[in-house]
């Protein structure tokens, strides 16, 4: 029945797409004058060929997954939450709290408190704009942008007000105590004969991310309220035919959502800064966009995306240590890759129906006279 | 006339949607001033071959000739160029405009608006006059009964000068007295010299209007006859390509206890028109009450309180159990837990998630029950056997649970439904359009199915637009109107005629000819609706 | 607030309203069509940097608003190309749009201007000057209405005029010409264009290409009318903020105007009111800052209620699956 | 070779972080030397750009921006033998024996034009515009208000700050609209320490005929006749001698103010036809005053107070 095999589309498309998105690159760099030759190089192998870098991949990687896995959730319940950014900051205050004003004894335990406290913190950011989305219809998008604006204001606050040490020139607090220094892959993988991810931020937070891609496969395919979710997300006339009330799917959805966009707090603030910064989210939100998008709101596409956004980000940033390539090249070629990948996939997808369609037909006419 | 060339011609047709093979190498004459009927089985391809000739799609191969030139087709333009005009089974309007801006849609004078406006302000009374299709101009189309929107897209199509008319499944939403004013406007048209072909699955329509008579199978055509030397049992069977049951055999109901009972229920819509205006109903266990009435006359609402997916005011007792009206228990989940069992009109938007495979159609509902899960998971396992069981005995095909909905057949998404709502054995089953858009082998199987649920001692309440539905299920026959039950009737001492006037709120003999009368009915519903509207 | 203080408020907010205004148009040409746009502050901000370009290379400011224009309207076909001819997910173009535009302008600024992404200083030729109305000078002293006319009224580039007829403008194309009843028709219900005879992607083009003007004028004023040159990413959001007041407005010309007046307004105190002082306690300039988003929230909340967009939109138009 | 790091506002910012580029093109155009350079995208790269260029062997590694001092914290006992220097951070220099900390005095250089902002001023109202409500730009306010205040007591100080998000420090036309706002109440000195939101302050300052103070670079010539000084913060040559020092640089910690030239005001060609003779002398008065310590000016980030002004 299918026009073209299940494998074409999942891997074929997206395989051309990146490819073409990659020749458009090259193409800019060498119209800023530059070798793209050297810049690809040197992106693979700062970012792919040493341990260091897969380091830091996969540290990017490991926010993108938790904002890209908020989107998702948020789109299955065709909710399109742009608050990832702002639900991120309050996660990430959230673990703030949680480890400069209680003792741990070990971070593991710590670590479970302040995921903790960063999905609450997150999720009661999601749940004001989720709530009257629900109830009153203020239209979700609307909300997460002001929640956005409204959260950069409330940590500015803090940070400068309430939470920064005296005399310290930064807008950020103490750094955390070294008991809930989280392990990084470093600390890990490492052994005194060979030293892996030397330096990189990368830690035992990705585990949780992938913990969550786990989670969010399971709840969204594997749970009744998945089911609902994904339910009330195609069709709310059908949702409401089978009793689901769509006030609980949202609001729920959304608290999931904003969970998610907090618990990257804990890689960036507990992992790599190991103290609440101004800047911590550093639009990781709206790269979340982008992830889910590509992902197709599936957790498996999401850590492929995040893993691919991680990568250059990571290459991004050793070209920006070995050329004068400005970086917003890396924006530029962030872009192609979105546009490329997502928004004209179709561009590649339909010739390849086209031609797969052709070779059944004419398999199957070869066939016909046999018979 | 047999040296006149054909009004259209087509040679050599074929279209394929993907795998789907839609059209396969079909020719096709239709005589001038003639009307053709056209019929099939669902998925035949009939709409694909006259949206072909109307340049909505584009066929593979084959050729159009009009009025015996050869004639390109590349889009609907074209088709309109060369005076064919078209009425779609689903109707291409835009529902927040007024009739008047989507008569002219696409055939403005000129760049602005008020004077083609004023242009088909005019005209638009002359037709009226001219064909006896009355239509509040500045009407919203949204707000219009189906039957007057209906009339929106004749009246487009005249308004552009058509004079080849092609009409896909016109009656399905008409009283018999609307769809016998539409038939004379038909003859109207057709004394005027204008070619006509209609699709319809109505047979008796076929026999009683067309001139000739062309048969679609699976894609092909399978025979062009002129209607005299056919009947219809002869075409039911070149069309199904079996002999076919057209009537249902049902013994007489045995009624027992109320299952329920409805008092006074009220119910407004969100723009503050009231859409049931007191419904007083009594369903007994072992019996089918059927609902008839034009589409748009509160039946829907009543389904869809009873169904728990609206709010209203009212008494309302299950099985002697009050039940909510308002509030969160008001829903679906709760209605299922007193066992009402419900089969909504819209199986696409209501009663399946599309995109969803039909294992999980199958309990989509009973999603929570303790059988389809294990602790905080959803016993997949569990869920696809019982989907597998279903298919198997309603005879869903492709018998593949793992298909989304989306690529069954309208007809095989209604057995899903079915067959998830009947499985329940529910003490009360609401049935709404059950066999809406299903061919003739799928209908005889889903109205045996909701005979045998009445013969289990199960209440049935069943809401049809179709009358012959109506008159072969139900035992007791309620006909709605404007929000209010106008009558009820035992199907063995009424009719057509004297069900469709009622259907159109008319009590006893009109004092003038019943299209107009029922004409002046529906004028005054829709205006009051727009008083509520703005009130 | 006197009367004084009050017009120059208001005066702030007919500035900072312009973009929002320009932009939020922009957007509902496009999304009257069926087609979802969130690339408008890449498209403002594209337009923003190549007006400032070509206004500082060719001495001309009208050379650098075709300029922008043009660049803006290159993204929307891009847009176009994605969502329209190909059918893509119009939410994905938008974000790649915005990435693009903010990576392009700074990378081509680079290289063209070698000053960190940014442009030259215009010169005053290479700005759109403020006009002052007729009259403005003679009826100043006039009590009331004559501060009103020569501080508020009077006195804004001409873009700011533009902006401002762009609204009943708008109103009347969609309201009063064939072209606005088919761009309303395809939005709603694309197959009763189609089956009309229109051609639905031709309509979809000219909308997109439309929105992509009007951005291209908001981006011009943002780098020619207000300021004199481009500084990286300096739409600053406008464009989200845009889309917000498109659908505070639902989808309305004259809506979009009340609902970008507020937002500017709101900008506008919480830019005049910092520090607002209550004796024992100084109100944080934080919350100032985050005021207007906090009150778009109240407003949307307890006022606008649920926003019903075009009914096709955000879907491509998909005839045979 | 030596290595330079900027900070997020990125190399050219116009302000702080052009100048230290500026430093190191003087340095590598009268050396002949080569340094390598770096302009972060996020807060995970500061360790990395450190590690990376201390294992390619660079020295001095010269970062800008408060930011980077708990990074070079992090990395610098790494490589003992590379040299690292925070320009604005602070490292413990008992802790960490290979870094240089290097911080300027703003406030002192601030309180300069800040008296020059009160006695260009005729309506007694000056104004303030910061990029962001930090310490560091609350260190300039502060300065700023205290030297406006040494002038003249009465004076009135709209301080206003642009946003919460990073956009702040790139949003030209709300430095516009923050100026027209404070010219409206009677401003007719605006001093921005705000980025790219700063050009936008200069801009309007002068169209609507008023006086402007840039900061850290000169910005005198972008609006000759309006801008009426810039306060200095002299990063260029604070990274021209770090990587003229090299692989020697002297360890520790460098408070530049007044007395060593680390800050000032801007004259030159541009205005000086706006400093008059009488205020020179007054400014370069309290200057030597400053530096004599008979004067001193609070350090808002030092007492998280300020006697001038509230926030
Ligand atoms: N969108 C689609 N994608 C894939 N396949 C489709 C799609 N629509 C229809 N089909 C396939 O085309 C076939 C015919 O569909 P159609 O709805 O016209 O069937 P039908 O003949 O009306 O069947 P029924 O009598 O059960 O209503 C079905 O078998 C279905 O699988
Ligand atoms: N737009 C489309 N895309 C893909 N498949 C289609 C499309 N339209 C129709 N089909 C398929 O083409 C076949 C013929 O459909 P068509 O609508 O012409 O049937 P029909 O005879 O009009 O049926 P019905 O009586 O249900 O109206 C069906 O299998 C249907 O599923
Ligand atoms: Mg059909
Ligand atoms: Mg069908």
């Amino acid at each position: 029945m299918d026009r073209m095999p299940a494998w074409a589309d999942a891997v074929l498309v997206p395989l051309i797409s990146l490819l073409l998105a990659a020749i458009l690159s090259a193409l800019v760099i060498l119209a800023i004058g530059e070798s793209p030759v050297e810049a690809f190089r040197l992106m693979v192998e700062g970012a792919l060929m040493r341990s260091a870098g897969w380091g830091y991949t996969l540290y990017y990687a490991t926010n993108f997954i938790f904002t890209g896995l908020a989107v998702a959730v948020a789109f299955h319940a065709r909710l399109f939450n742009i608050g990832g950014e702002g639900q991120a900051m309050l996660g990430a205050l959230g673990v703030a709290l949680v480890c400069l004003y209680i003792p741990w004894p070990h971070w593991s335990l710590a670590l479970l408190a302040a995921s903790a406290s960063a999905a609450l913190f997150g999720a009661l950011w999601a749940l004001i704009p989720a709530y009257l989305q629900a109830t009153r219809g203020s239209h979700i998008v609307i909300t997460t942008i002001m929640f956005n604006f409204i959260a950069a204001a409330l940590l500015n606050y803090l940070l400068v007000n309430v939470m920064k040490p005296a005399g310290m020139m930064e807008p950020a607090t103490a750094t955390f105590p070294q008991a809930v220094h989280l392990p990084t892959f470093q600390d890990m993988f490492s052994t005194a004969a060979t030293p892996l991810f030397r330096g990189s931020p990368a830690n035992v937070t990705f585990f949780v991310a992938l913990l969550a891609c786990l989670f969010v496969w399971a709840l969204i395919w594997r749970t009744r309220l998945g089911y609902e979710i994904r339910a009330q997300g195609h069709s709310e006339t059908a949702a409401r035919y089978a009793g689901i009330r769509p006030v609980r799917i949202v609001v729920i959805a959304m608290l999931i959502s904003g969970a998610l966009a907090g618990l990257m707090g804990i890689n960036s603030t507990m992992g790599e800064a190991e103290r609440l910064i101004l800047n911590s989210t550093e639009g990781a939100g709206f790269i979340g966009i982008a992830v889910a998008l590509m992902g197709r709101n599936h957790p498996l596409g999401v850590l492929l995306a995040a893993i691919l956004f991680g990568f250059l980000y990571q290459g991004g940033a050793e070209l920006a240590l070995w050329t004068n390539i400005p970086r917003e090249l890396i924006v530029v070629i962030q872009a192609l890759v979105i546009l490329f990948t997502g928004a004209l996939d179709n561009m590649v997808r339909m010739p390849l129906e086209r031609a797969f369609l052709a070779a059944r037909r004419r398999r199957t006419r070869r066939a016909e006279p046999a018979e | 006339m047999t040296d006149t060339a054909p009004a259209i011609e087509l040679r050599g047709i074929s279209k394929a949607f993907g795998p789907v093979q839609a059209n396969k190498d079909i020719s096709l004459a239709v005589q001038p001033g003639t009307i053709h009927g056209i019929i099939g089985e669902n998925g035949a391809g009939k709409s694909t071959l006259m949206s072909i000739l109307y340049g909505f799609y584009k066929a593979d191969a084959g050729e159009v000739f009009i009025r015996g030139k050869k004639t390109e087709i590349p889009d609907s333009q074209a088709a309109i160029a060369a005076g064919i005009g078209m009425v779609f089974q689903h109707f291409k309007l835009v529902p927040n405009f007024t009739v008047l801006e989507n008569v002219i849609l696409g055939v403005e004078e000129g760049g602005l608006l008020k004077p083609s406006l004023a242009k088909a302000r005019r005209a638009l009374t002359d037709l009226a006059r001219e064909y006896e299709l009355n239509v509040d101009p500045d009407a919203v189309v949204e707000t219009l009964s189906v039957g007057h929107q209906q009339r929106v897209e004749i009246l487009k199509a005249l308004y552009r000068q058509a004079d080849i008319l092609i009409l896909d499944e016109p009656t399905g939403v008409l009283t018999p007295a609307e769809a016998d004013h539409l038939f004379r406007i038909l003859a109207g048209l057709k004394r005027e010299g204008k070619t006509i072909v209609l699709i319809t699955h109505k047979l008796r329509e076929i026999m009683e209007i067309t001139d000739t008579v062309s048969v679609m199978r699976q894609g092909e055509m399978t025979a062009t006859v002129p209607t005299s030397e056919t009947s219809p049992e002869h075409l039911a069977e070149l069309m199904v390509g079996r002999k076919v049951l057209l009537r249902v055999d049902k013994t007489p109901a045995r009624p027992a206890q109320t299952v329920l009972e409805i008092e006074k229920l009220r119910v407004t819509d969100q723009h503050g028109v009231e859409r049931l205006k007191g419904i007083d109903l009594a369903v007994r266990a072992g019996e089918i009450v059927g609902i008839a009435g034009v589409a748009g006359n509160g039946q829907s609402e009543l389904l869809e309180v009873l169904g728990g997916t609206r709010e209203a005011t009212g008494r309302v007792r299950i099985n002697g159990e009050e039940m909510a009206l308002t509030g969160r228990h008001a829903d679906g989940r709760t209605r299922r837990g007193q066992g009402i069992a419900h089969v909504p009109e819209d199986r696409q938007r209501a009663g399946l998630v599309m995109p969803f495979a039909a294992w999980e159609n199958a309990v989509f509902g009973y999603h929570r029950d303790p059988a389809y899960n294990r602790g905080v998971l959803m016993d997949n396992e569990a869920i696809r056997r019982d989907a597998d069981n279903k298919i198997d005995r309603f005879d869903i095909r492709p018998a593949n649970c793992r298909l989304s909905a989306r690529s069954f057949s309208g007809g095989n998404q209604q057995k899903i439904v079915l067959a998830r709502e009947i499985d329940r054995n529910p003490d009360l089953l609401l049935v709404g359009q059950p066999t809406r858009g299903v061919d003739i082998g799928a209908i005889e199987f889903i109205h045996q199915e909701i005979v045998r649920l009445r013969d289990a001692g199960k209440a049935i309440l069943l809401v049809s637009v179709e009358l012959d539905e109506i008159f072969s299920l139900a035992d007791r026959i309620v006909v709605m109107f404007d929000g209010r039950v106008m009558g009820e009737r035992d199907p063995a001492q009424t009719d057509e005629r004297e069900l469709g006037l009622l259907m159109a709120g008319i009590e006893g003999e009109p004092d003038k000819p019943e299209w107009q009368a029922i004409d002046e009915q529906w004028e005054r519903v829709e205006a009051e609706e727009e008083a509520a509207r703005h009130g | 607030m006197d009367f004084l203080t009050a017009l120059q408020v208001l005066d702030s907010t007919v500035r900072l309203s312009t973009p929002l205004l320009l932009a939020c148009l922009a957007g509902l040409f496009s999304e009257r069509s069926g087609i979802f746009d969130i690339g408008l502050e890449g498209k403002m901000l594209a337009a923003a940097f190549f007006s400032a370009a070509v206004a500082f290379t060719s001495g001309s400011v009208w050379m650098g608003l075709l300029a922008g224009t043009a660049a803006s309207i290159a993204l929307s076909a891009i847009h176009g190309f994605a969502s329209i001819t190909f059918r893509g997910n119009q939410l994905i173009s938008g974000v790649a749009i915005n990435f693009l535009a903010a990576g392009t302008t700074v990378v081509v600024a680079q290289s063209w201007f070698a000053q960190g992404g940014r442009t030259p200083s215009l010169p005053p030729e290479g700005r759109f000057q403020t006009i002052t109305l007729p009259f403005a000078e003679a009826l100043r002293d006039v009590p009331i209405a004559g501060p009103i006319y020569h501080e508020l009224i009077s006195g804004h580039s001409i873009l700011v005029y533009v902006g401002l007829l762009a609204v009943p403008l708008t109103w009347w194309v969609l309201f009063r010409t064939r072209f606005g009843l088919r761009l309303r028709a395809v939005g709603e219900a694309p197959e009763a264009v189609d089956t009309a005879g229109i051609s639905v992607v031709g309509l979809r083009y000219a909308a997109v290409a439309i929105a992509g003007v009007l951005c291209g004028i908001a981006g011009a004023y943002l780098a020619t009318g207000l300021q004199a040159g481009f500084v990286k990413d300096m739409t600053a959001g406008r464009g989200f903020i845009a889309l917000a007041a498109l659908i505070f407005s639902k989808w309305r010309p004259w809506h979009a105007l009340g609902a970008c007046l507020l937002f500017g307004f709101l900008q506008a105190i919480a830019l005049r009111y910092q520090n607002i002082d209550l004796g024992a306690f100084t109100v944080p300039v934080q919350v100032m800052d985050a005021a207007p988003y906090i009150l778009t929230v109240v407003i949307l909340a307890g006022f606008v209620g649920r926003a019903i967009p075009p009914r096709a939109g955000g879907e491509p138009y998909v005839k045979e699956r | 070779e030596p290595a330079l790091i900027y900070d997020l506002g990125g190399k050219f910012d116009k302000s702080f972080n052009e100048a230290a580029f500026n430093g190191a093109q003087r340095w590598a155009e009268e050396t002949g030397g080569e340094f390598r350079d770096i302009e972060l995208q996020s807060e995970a790269q500061r360790e990395q750009a450190l590690r990376r260029f201390a294992e390619a062997g660079l020295n001095p590694v010269v970062t800008t921006g408060f930011s980077m001092a708990t990074p070079i914290a992090n990395v610098a006992p790494d490589y003992p033998d590379t040299k690292f220097v925070t320009i604005d951070g602070y490292v413990d220099p008992e802790e960490h024996p290979n870094v240089l900390s290097i911080l300027f005095s703003e406030h002192e250089g601030s309180f300069l034009v800040g008296m020059l902002a009160a006695m260009a001023s005729e309506t007694g109202t000056v104004g303030f515009v910061g990029g962001m409500d930090i310490p560091l730009i609350r260190k300039f306010a502060c300065g700023y208000a205290q030297g406006v205040k040494a002038v003249d007591a009465d004076a009135e100080i709209i301080a206003n700050m642009t946003g919460t998000t990073p956009a702040a420090w790139n949003d030209p036309v709300k430095g516009s609209e923050l100026a027209k706002a404070q010219i409206s109440q009677g401003a007719d000195v605006i001093f921005a320490a705000a980025g790219g939101t700063g050009i936008g302050v200069l801009q309007t300052a002068a169209d609507e005929g008023i006086y402007s103070i840039g900061v850290d670079s000169n910005q005198n010539y972008l609006h000759p006749g309006s801008v009426l000084s810039s306060m200095l913060k002299r990063v260029d040559v604070a990274v021209y001698d770090a990587m003229s020092a090299g692989a020697d640089l002297e360890t520790g910690v460098q408070v530049l103010g007044l007395a060593e030239e680390g800050v000032g005001y801007a004259l030159d060609e541009h205005n000086a036809e706006l400093i008059s003779d009488e205020m020179q002398a007054q400014v370069e008065e309290a200057k030597s005053r400053i530096i004599d310590g008979e004067i001193t000016v609070t350090d808002y980030t030092a007492e998280d107070s300020c006697p001038a002004l509230t926030f």
